[in-house]
């Protein structure tokens, strides 16, 4: 039986990283202040000192120099795994993301397939502002040719960083900074992975079905126990791959259920919650007994003093439920 | 002034090709004792000399107090700019009040130079009801628009463009106005750095951009930014003079920053300005220096502080003393006090304003939402939401 | 009666753009080509002669600082108005107008509020391959602190462009490329405005609803000409405002008809068409009587030989609206 | 060569300050005559001359019937690179088969220099089924991995951190790669010009960028581009040696160019080449130059063409003669026929292809999506949309 270790997702992070540069030596970790500092949440801690600055190093602070590289080292052979200080940050180097790495293999009849690996501590509830609490998932789920995953615990986060750096696509990861310390597995020490495109029912349940990714996972489990204690049983499910994204674990659990909530941090319009709401609706018709709720973040910049007010939380994800399964 | 000490300070000095007139200027003008040039001796009033060392003492309490506020956990982040004054209050002093200064965030001593009431900082930095921002963003992304300080904004860089085009506006509309940015040398390297420059040269703007090379991104030492021999050179490239200079030396900065506003004020253009200096503190009340710089280096620094080399120099022209500064401190720190009271005492911003401000009139979906989530919070007025 | 005139949607953009630049000195434009050239749909054709290079001028190449640049010249007191040469090059400006221009206005408290226009000829159907023929709405409709505006034909062009000059927001305006030149009305030469936020019902129609926007709405009034000829009457809806958006009238329309099409050339997932089906299966739940479908770009890059593949086209709408009617 | 038309050639010629050996390189070398300073009479063999002038040819006659066949509307777009020859042949030449190339999209001399066979090259621009770019791009939107060519996108600006990155993976895995990146004057203006050359400079990769600067960007001037008195000034605030050369003169680029090459394999970093060109033709078939420049500016450059320099250079080492130029030429006009008409004939891409390489493996959405067009369109085989 392989041992475990009680871990957070930092070290949970932090080992897969680990693991990976080990076996792969085409992997380099590059990004802003990850080298001897071991980047700002002291994910890559230890990894220059291990494998060197050739493989492990900081860069300048461009964000659009970062990713450009990154997709220049893969095309020459290498495995870039990029830092992206905050997920606020990736902005500057979007284009390098979606008119470069996400395009490079299609357009060149796959001459060429760069294979960048991006990591992003992501989302709110460290009263962060405007600009250290966002989700960009939604960006990147409407950009072909790459795949999105956020993480939702140590055990996830380490087997889905490694299935991510094993894959030979583009990955945007993205990882919940708000439970970065708080959340923590027994998980194994070994190299594991998980599979992508795969989502996980985090618990069974026949009233409704909740779904969320990241950190509103946890916000979830807690409206789906006082769900519980309301007398209603709730299916939860943690997306996992955000695109291209399983939409079939969705479907099964709302022909059963007939009732879904969606949850996420990012602003409600045109945020992911609309694609699954939009695919759901459509695939499990027949069987939807109440419309699919979407309990998001506003339609406003991520704010500082009323952040609390602004994340979706177990009262209102409660309630939706509720009036869900009452409708 | 050639002396141990300033060439001690001068160490990550060097001269740079640079064009204009401004090549003449000297990279520092203090001498150790505090004595300078005859020529400089009359650059700044005793007026003034005395308002800048008071406004030295204040945001030196500031910082000490705020950092202290920070570990009590009654702000939620700050950041200071100790050994950086000179610079900054430097380039505050040698423009007019309606000349926008774009700040990247490490800049209070603009806003203490301007003036801009202690409660307002307070009720930014607390993100309270009385905020201008009304709570919306970090502490220190200031924004007082009635004392020019455009917003400060997280992503770094953003603000250097703004300052191009502010000056070009300003030329067009005939203000008069000079549009100033600051950065730091990090925040050189990002694609709105060259953007900015460029189009500024192009443009011929009215605007002036100042680097603070105060040797950190964070971790991220300036070797790692650049192999540039020094950033000023990169006005080269843009057509845009480009000059290096002692940002611990406050006389050398107002010299700089004067022939940099008279010519941007004369339609002569933009000028970058690489202010040599360094980041005392951690980065951040977030950051921990220890874990990627030795003490000696800061010890190093702390030597060359730019506050002890003006107070020499306002003795050497018997415009300051230390009754002075005392007196200036003590004043400070109970106004400080004072205010703090008053500013904590304040509450939060109304949840209405959560869902303000977003467009001119919210939009429907907005609204609606607006509505929804104030119809349920009402109904649980004294629920409070934890946040894991 | 006012006067009238046939214009293509060149000449419609480039009257509203002379009209605005008449009646509001502030108002200056910029961009790659756009003074003396008059850009390379020449748009701005002319107005440089008019008014001068310092109101109508050309810029370096590089978007982020044409956007940089615009926002510093609206905290100045001008009305930038942007030309991006087509939206696939918008992205290096991406961060100026996601991070700084549609948050603004909030995270100062409205001290400031930089009013920018940028206007781009946007979509596919010119044989231009990935990066000439995106369609990245879906982009800033997540992005709050933008209107976004998208017009079919050269009235709610010039009209609606006009209205989004003298809005204090700032708004990205999308130009369907493809229908520049062939797009023909018969138009006030005066100055008008039409509502923003407000979809136009172009056919009524009781068998289903039919949403579009841009170059799509042409091909849905072929599909819904078509499926008349089958004998089916559909309602066909003009989007318009792309956020935010009239559900209003969408919600009203699908009250009536209990069924929903949606189409647009952005890949579909994650697109806009997703918003708006889980934003009406939840409003107009009850009287849903068929899955919303979304006929959509793939998720793929844009392509070249086979763009009439990719493209949505009147024939497969046609089917949906079909499927949907006979569900 | 001091002489008045290598003058008038350097009209945009200045010197500008470097680092480095490089600086020591003339600005140009062929004189009026053909003749050069005996030091470079044999810088190129007589067989390399032969080569290049046959390449040069070939770029001709391409040039010329690749437009005609657009005018035709049997190529949906082309753009020419009349007139830069010089700069795109004589950096190829300098060149190993494994060093990649980083097109922006008007260096197809790169390609018939590395014996890119002309069928892939019309089946890229037909976008047919034999494109190995499955007909997915533009014409000019060039890959062939085979031949060191990575791909052509659009986006101007993108593929220079690209020779950065690559650079940087030769070094890490000890291939001796050196990585070198074209962009035009007007894509320098872009910040991805600014993070390639910073990085580049930083990490000391063995890249090397080569500024086409030929005047234009479209209708925009390079006096729009920047107000810098050169681009290889830039240089300067990278660490990287900047150089600006007569890009009309072959020899001055490839002269320049071993340097840099022969630095960059000896881990001594990238290099910064701005060679002055001059964009004959209209930027591309959608484009009419009329509209914005004058035809006295066009012929005066057409006195410089690159190609009748060199001739007169192989003449005057008697390594090239009309009677060979009019061989070449006839023999290629042939060879061009008959490969197109070869090249005409392929089908388009299978419908199918649509849905392939987006990623490894098509995703869980776009299988679904692929499954329901496909039968769809199965079931109206004969169907031919017409896009309005
Ligand atoms: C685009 C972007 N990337 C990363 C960050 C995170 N960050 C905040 S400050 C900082 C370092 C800035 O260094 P410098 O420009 O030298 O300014 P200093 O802090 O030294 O005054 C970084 C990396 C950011 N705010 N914005
Ligand atoms: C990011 C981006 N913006 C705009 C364009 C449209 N465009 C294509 S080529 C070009 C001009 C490029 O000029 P230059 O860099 O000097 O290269 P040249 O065409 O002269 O060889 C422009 C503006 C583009 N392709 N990409
Ligand atoms: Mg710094
Ligand atoms: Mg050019």
């Amino acid at each position: 039986m392989a041992e475990t270790e009680t871990m957070n997702m930092l070290q949970a992070l932090n080992q897969a990283l680990d693991l990976y540069m080990e076996r792969d030596e085409r992997a380099v970790i590059l990004g802003e202040d990850v080298g001897h500092f071991g980047g700002v949440f002291r994910v890559t801690q230890g990894l220059q000192e291990k494998y060197g600055e050739e493989r492990v190093f900081d860069t300048p602070l461009a964000e659009a120099g970062i990713a450009g590289m990154a997709i220049g080292m893969a095309l020459g052979g290498l495995r870039p795994i990029v830092e992206i200080q905050f997920a606020d940050f990736v902005f500057p180097a979007f284009d390098q993301i979606v008119s470069e790495l996400a395009k490079y293999r299609y357009r060149c009849g796959a001459q060429y397939a760069p294979k960048v690996l991006i990591r992003m501590p992501y989302g709110g509830g460290i009263r962060g502002g405007h600009y250290h609490s966002q989700s960009p998932e939604a960006y990147f789920a409407h950009t072909p040719g790459l795949r999105v995953v956020a993480v939702s615990g140590p055990y996830e986060a380490k087997g889905l960083l490694l299935a991510s750096l094993e894959c030979d696509d583009p990955v945007i990861f993205l990882e919940p900074k708000r439970i970065y310390r708080s959340a923590k597995d027994e998980i194994p020490t070994d190299y594991y992975t998980l599979p992508l495109e795969r989502a996980r029912v985090v618990r069974k349940g026949e009233d409704a079905t909740l779904v969320a990714w990241g950190a509103m996972l946890g916000i979830c489990r807690e409206a789906a126990a006082r769900a519980e204690g309301e007398g209603y049983d709730v299916e939860l499910i943690d997306l996992l791959s955000i695109t291209p994204y399983d939409a079939r674990t969705l479907v099964r659990s709302v022909e059963r259920t007939g009732r879904m909530v969606v949850a996420h941090e990012a602003p409600v319009t045109a945020g992911f919650g609309a694609e699954l709401a939009a695919c759901v609706q459509a695939k499990a018709f027949a069987s939807l007994e109440a419309p699919i709720e979407r309990v998001c973040g506003f339609d406003t910049p991520f704010p500082y003093t009323l952040e609390e007010h602004y994340l979706p939380n177990a009262e209102r994800i409660l309630d939706a439920l509720v009036r869900t399964i009452e409708y | 002034g050639e002396n141990p000490e300033s060439a001690r300070c001068r160490c990550r000095l060097r001269a740079v090709p640079t064009r204009g007139v401004i090549v003449s200027a000297p990279l520092s003008i203090l001498n150790e004792d505090g004595s300078c040039a005859p020529e400089f001796a009359r650059l700044i009033s005793d007026e003034d000399l005395a308002a800048v060392l008071d406004a030295f003492v204040l945001n030196r309490v500031l910082d000490r107090r705020l950092q202290m506020l920070q570990r009590q956990g009654r702000l939620g982040f700050y950041m200071t700019s100790r050994g950086e004054e000179a610079t900054i209050l430097g380039v505050a002093m040698t423009l007019n009040a309606d000349d926008p200064i774009f700040l990247s965030y490490r800049e209070l001593g603009c806003l203490l130079w301007r003036r801009v009431p202690l409660a307002l900082i307070f009720n930014q930095l607390i993100g309270n009801s009385q905020d201008l921002c009304r709570g919306r963003q970090m502490p220190v992304h200031y924004c007082y628009r009635e004392w020019g300080i455009p917003s400060v904004s997280s992503p770094v860089g953003t603000q250097l463009p703004h300052a191009t085009g502010f000056g070009y506006a300003a030329r067009v509309r005939r203000t008069g106005q000079v549009a100033v940015a600051f950065c730091g040398e990090g925040t050189a390297s990002q694609g709105d750095f060259h953007t900015a420059l460029n189009f500024a040269g192009v443009f011929r703007t009215p605007s002036i951009f100042v680097i603070r090379n105060n040797g950190y991104a964070i971790s991220t030492p300036e070797s790692v930014q650049t192999a540039a021999k020094s950033l000023a050179a990169r006005g080269e490239g843009y057509g845009v003079p480009g000059i290096q200079l002692d940002g611990n030396d406050l006389l050398a900065v107002v010299r700089t920053m004067r022939e940099a506003v008279a010519r941007a004020r004369a339609g002569g253009g933009p000028t970058l300005i690489e202010a040599m200096t360094y980041r005392v503190g951690a980065h951040s009340t977030a950051d921990d220096p220890s874990a990627y710089r030795t003490d000696e280096e800061a010890k190093e620094w702390e030597r060359l502080d730019p506050f002890e080399r003006l107070k020499r120099h306002g003795k050497w022209r018997g415009a300051w003393d230390d009754a002075r500064e005392e007196a200036a401190r003590a004043a400070w720190e109970t106004r400080v006090t004072e205010t703090l009271a008053q500013c904590e005492k304040h509450p939060p911003p109304p949840v209405e304003s959560l869902f303000e401000d977003v467009l001119a009139t919210p939009g429907a979906q907005l609204a609606e939402q607006r509505d929804e989530y104030l119809a349920w919070h009402r109904r649980r007025p004294r629920e409070k939401f934890e946040v894991p």
